[in-house]
């Protein structure tokens, strides 16, 4: 892929891998500094090919294909970015992203802390995470729970074409630590990405979003279940049911207040996400709304989530993830009370 | 096949001294064999000696492994085209590597013990274990579905280099069980790829090993690649020289020559089982295909490498050598083809009927001995079941 | 130490320490296959004394002197425990548990399921954990939730002698995995253990267990915070105020029916711990008991945790760590409503 | 003290031939020296030459590093004290690693970055960095008060050999910025103990450097024990060897021989800032004292072994030799030991009115950029504070 082929301008409709790929190349091209590493990154372009074309284009000094290694990978990381460098690493799966765990929490996540603000360490780790795509074991997980409880570090997630190509380039340009998880099943997903607008022009990186107005019940999700939350209201459109959703785009720090604003009206919550619920995200989300909404709740927080097993063979994937019957099948226990 | 290879090499730290070699000519290298690159057969078919390694073989053991060879490259194909077809999800082939995989299969013993990766489907073949059983894994019905300890063939890895560690505690267990030391002693293989060398686990494995002098082979399958990256993303220098430095013997063999490698691997447990402590053994070989069938090779590689490494077929040598050697004629080959298809056909059938896991496996097997947890989310999933009941869902 | 000078029999006032060492040592004389690992466990017993002795009289093949590597020590653990054994690993401090975090989550944890049971893991993981000690950075965390979190694992932790006495040892006979958290502050609190006693006559290891009855509002602990919650109902009491509490005993999986059953009395819930608030063990209590007793209670669950930071140096861990003030500010609270 | 050392050793894979030696008998070894073992002050004082590291040293040199030996020891022996007194909560004390710190230490360059451990306090010193730094993190006051880009001495890192794949990522820095391959080139050293050689991550870090030719020296400081552990329990072989299993040279060193690792890591950093890539150097040392304060050695090692060591302290035999060679008389040692009464009493003084961290710290550079979680619970705990005002609390 030559640089030249690409119109990196205008109006274009493009899928969430596509727009990471233009992010990350953005990102590259903004900033000398930026360096993408991460196992196949390189020659081949990421097993998901996210990073398609750009070691071609910006070199094997900006681009590296690393050692079969993650902590080795972050570790590094960590000292190219005590070096000046912005590096952005990729974890081949979310499943592989546990051999680095002590870099990324001990490491990673303290230094700031522990130098008292000296050191800063800008660099993102990117991990396509989540089910539903048909793949063997360790290649589905949803380990956000591990890195939004671990203090220091800042966790997002984009969910549409548009905030995948804008909040990546946030993402490298934050001076924290960002865990940058890819909804994997979405990447074919598309959307339109205005390419001329400027990264500033974008909502700010850890702002969750009310992306559709309704008055019965609330409902949370992000990443992969956004376009399950979609599905779910308007199939409860049909059945005369308003849902109000919420994108929440960031785990860590969770941006709360547009969903006490609209539990206060609905009354009703629903929070949905891929990762077991047994404090999963919606454990949390649940026990600060409850604590900010406790007279406007009609109903206790309604949590749906991956079930508290190992990730399953693919083949029962579809009855571990959450899906549109069970979103709405919430909605109504909500309902119930 | 009985016969022991008749000496134990000196030292592991005298086969790390000559790095510098290219690694081409060294696997290229003809009837003249470089004793730091174990070869018995070379690839037109040979018969060549080592200084440290005499096996004498068998017609019928000969026969044997061609036999295996022809098989479990035919069960590869066989799958890498169920996958195509849509019966599997993915599927990891051995097809380069099948002399590694037979040569060092063979040469473990009932009582051996083997921690495969993703890719063993040669050594299971040679476990005993049945060939279908990794299917499901591939299908995406389960993760894994025979018994390890009914072939001594645990269950696939996928967490690259995990399993080498996992091995190395259970061939301590061999040592505490008192284990070693005599011909009935057990012994430990690891199997890892040049990759997965780079990955702290793999190097604690090393490190324990060598500690408590565990019975255990740790045997590398270096294909050249991992997923798109060359052995030269990993290491600047051939992978069977770290032994030396957790103190075990290195050794580096022709991965491609069936013979060698059985040798060898039969050298190292044996030596293994006696109480002599760990082996690192560097299968040298290539992945002929792709990663796996989600991979496309084109984009990393150029065919000329892999021109040249068909040269090398790890099969053909072995034809070869039968036919020179007239230990097998046209009726052995076609009755041996005939097998494959048999087998083949009754991998197809099995993999296009393999049933899909019923839901409530889902729940199962979570603890050994339950949770509250997973029981209540079974029943509610069971009513959940239950409420669709009728709607034809 | 020699064998012949402990008193193995009678009421004995243990400390945790202790009652944690000969537990340890019931355990490796019951059963052959019981084997200790770790960094320093042997020749020395431990940085904390827990294994003093054992090695000794145990031998260098029951108490093992492992290199420095967690991963290692667990991934060998695994491959013991296929070969039959039932290996107790420690981690030195919680803070170095992380290095072993993929060997802990993707392969200890998920063996039994990916085996469709045919492998059982037997391994217990102790982990010193928690803060007050007045150490240096790493030596001081509180990692439940990770854990917790994670399939496949049963995460239990004592906060007394006795507990300490029976609960290693029915750990070290479960054949599930077990991380096994041990309150390093409180390793030396005192408290009577029967060494008579039989294992078996030991409440269940799962269990949660209401330790003080009370009227007002339910309190729940669990390891390092019990002795900040009797403190904390002493002085409440003189106030005139009866709180229950709760020792979880058990954090995965999570035994709440003593704790609705409670709630729905005294209508008021503080959780307290140390780990971070943030997607803590709180998180998962709160939102669970709300659901359960959405109607009895009078105030939102109250949560009382580590702050999301870092953990600090130690000299300002006091104002970290979870406090009888800070408990009884949030009993306030859940009587403002 | 500015000579090069004349020659770089011609391969570091040849280093690893003579495993089987004896620790001990290398470690005792007299004025023939060993060239795999590089001693060139004995431990009664004689200067003995090497094939590979010839460095001269001018008077004011040697007098200057007998100085940094004594004046480190003297801090060392008051922190200890300090610890004894109650104003730090624990130390980790460098005695019997003095050599191995200013050795490799002064060999720095200015633009030379350091990643040390939490012992390296003799390094500290070297880099300029004010003595008195690490002791609010062992204090508990803070962890680690000094700007590591001032003196290019990075913050005491605890998580065993984490800092390894730091300093191999910041070499790697230093490549892509090309400040490589002239003599103002710039070089990294990473340090880490016998223990630490088991990590997965210093053998990541190896795999890094070597395939990346990083600019790093990673230099062990083998002292013998790991807490408890004998270093048999992390090696069977000598720790330098594992470098040739990378592709890069691995030195094993006299670490209680100043000169030795002055000389050694000179050159390592000298070819590694001029693209020649990594080294692996073991200092082979002894830890004098308990691992830290709160350590008890004897309940693991016994007293002859001290006593063996103590006749090779790296101290004594740098006195010895500038008394035979003239090289200070009694006023310069008087002198020494008046500066490090000076120095000592101003850390004395300094950690003993150390002020406590404010609780509002607590919340500070949590993130670069803030976050409202952190806000919320600043502005909380500050408003709880408050509710305390005015109750004596
Ligand atoms: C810890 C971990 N990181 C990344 C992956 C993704 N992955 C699967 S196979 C593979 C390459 C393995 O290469 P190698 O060890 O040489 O084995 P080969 O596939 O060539 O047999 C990678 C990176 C993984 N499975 N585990
Ligand atoms: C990952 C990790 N595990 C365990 C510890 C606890 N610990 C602190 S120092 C130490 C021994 C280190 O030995 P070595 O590397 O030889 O360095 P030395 O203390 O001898 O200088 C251990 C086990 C730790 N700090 N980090
Ligand atoms: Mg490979
Ligand atoms: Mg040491």
């Amino acid at each position: 892929m030559a640089k030249q082929q690409i119109p990196l301008t205008g109006a274009q409709q493009l899928t969430i891998g596509k727009a990471l790929n233009l992010g990350l190349r953005r990102a590259l091209e903004d900033d000398p500094k930026v360096l993408l590493m991460g196992e196949d990154v390189g020659r081949l372009g990421g097993v998901f090919r996210i990073t398609d074309g750009l070691q071609k284009d910006f070199g094997e000094d900006r681009v590296l294909d690393s050692p079969l290694a993650e902590s080795g990978i972050v570790g590094t990381a960590i000292g190219l970015a005590m070096r000046g460098y912005r590096p952005v690493c990729e974890m081949q799966f979310d499943g592989f992203s546990y051999p680095a765990f002590d870099q990324v929490t001990n490491q990673l996540a303290k230094m700031h802390y522990r130098s008292r603000g000296r050191i800063t360490l800008p660099v993102v780790i990117r991990i396509p995470y989540g089910g539903g795509i048909g793949s063997v074991e360790h290649h589905s997980e949803s380990p956000e729970t591990y890195y939004a409880h671990t203090a220091g570090l800042k966790v997002v997630t984009p969910a549409t074409p548009r905030d995948a190509y804008f909040m990546v380039q946030q993402a490298v340009r934050c001076d924290d630590p960002v865990v940058f998880l890819e909804p994997k099943a979405r990447y074919y997903e598309k959307g339109e990405v205005d390419l001329d607008a400027p990264v500033a022009s974008a909502e700010p990186l850890f702002a969750s979003r009310v992306f559709r107005a309704g008055t019965d019940c609330t409902v949370v999700g992000y990443g992969p279940t956004i376009r399950v939350l979609r599905e779910s209201a308007d199939a409860a459109a049909e059945d005369g049911r308003s849902l109000e959703l919420v994108d929440l785009r960031s785990l860590s720090p969770l941006d709360l207040d547009p969903v006490y604003e609209s539990v206060r009206r609905t009354g009703r919550l629903v929070v949905v996400h891929e990762a077991p619920t047994n404090l999963g995200p919606s454990a949390e989300i649940a026990a600060r709304v409850t604590s900010e909404c406790f007279y406007s709740l009609e109903a206790p927080v309604q949590r749906v989530g991956g079930f508290n097993t190992p990730y399953p063979a693919s083949k029962l994937e579809e009855h571990f993830l959450p899906d549109l019957d069970r979103v709405l099948d919430a909605v109504d226990r909500t309902f119930a009370y | 096949m009985g016969d022991k290879p008749s000496t134990r090499p000196r030292s592991g730290t005298g086969r790390t001294r000559r790095a510098s070699k290219r690694d081409d000519e060294v696997a290229l290298q003809g009837p003249t064999p470089d004793p730091e690159f174990v070869q018995l057969l070379s690839p037109d078919g040979e018969r060549v000696d080592h200084p440290d390694y005499s096996v004498d073989f068998t017609d019928e053991e000969y026969r044997g492994l061609y036999r295996d060879l022809v098989i479990v490259r035919r069960l590869d194909l066989e799958s890498t085209a169920l996958q195509r077809q849509g019966h599997l999800a993915i599927w990891a082939s051995l097809e380069g590597q099948e002399a590694a995989q037979i040569g060092s299969g063979r040469a473990l013993r009932k009582q051996d013990m083997a921690f495969p990766t993703y890719r063993e489907h040669g050594v299971l073949w040679c476990r005993g274990v049945d060939p279908t059983a990794p299917h499901g894994l591939f299908r995406g019905a389960d993760h894994g579905d025979w018994d390890p300890s009914e072939h001594n063939f645990n269950l696939y890895t996928l967490v690259i280099g995990a399993q080498t560690l996992h091995a190395v505690g259970y061939a301590m267990g061999i040592g505490y069980d008192g284990k070693v030391g005599t011909d009935d002693g057990e012994a430990v293989i690891a199997y890892f790829g040049d990759g997965a060398s780079s990955q702290g686990d793999v190097h604690e494995a090393c490190v324990f090993a060598g500690v408590y002098h565990a019975p255990v082979v740790l045997f590398c399958q270096n294909n050249q690649y991992a997923i798109s990256e060359p052995v030269e993303r990993q290491t600047r220098t051939p992978i069977y020289q770290r032994a030396a430095g957790y103190g075990f013997p290195g050794v580096r063999v022709d991965g491609n020559d069936v013979l060698a490698c059985y040798a060898v691997t039969r050298h190292a447990l044996d030596a293994a089982r006696h109480g002599q402590g760990p082996t690192l053994v560097e299968a040298y070989t290539y992945r002929m295909g792709p990663h796996t069938t989600t991979d496309d090779p084109t984009r990393y590689r150029n065919g000329s490498e892999v021109e040249t490494w068909k040269q090398r077929d790890p099969i053909a040598r072995v034809r070869t050598f039968l036919e020179k050697q007239k230990i097998a004629d046209d009726a052995f080959f076609a009755a041996v083809d005939a097998d494959a298809d048999r087998i083949t056909g009754r991998l197809r059938e099995y993999v296009i009927d393999m049933p899909d896991p019923t839901p409530e496996m889902l729940f199962e097997h979570v603890y050994a001995e339950g949770s509250p947890l997973q029981d209540a989310e079974r029943a509610w999933f069971r009513d959940y079941q239950a409420s669709f009941a009728g709607e034809g869902h």
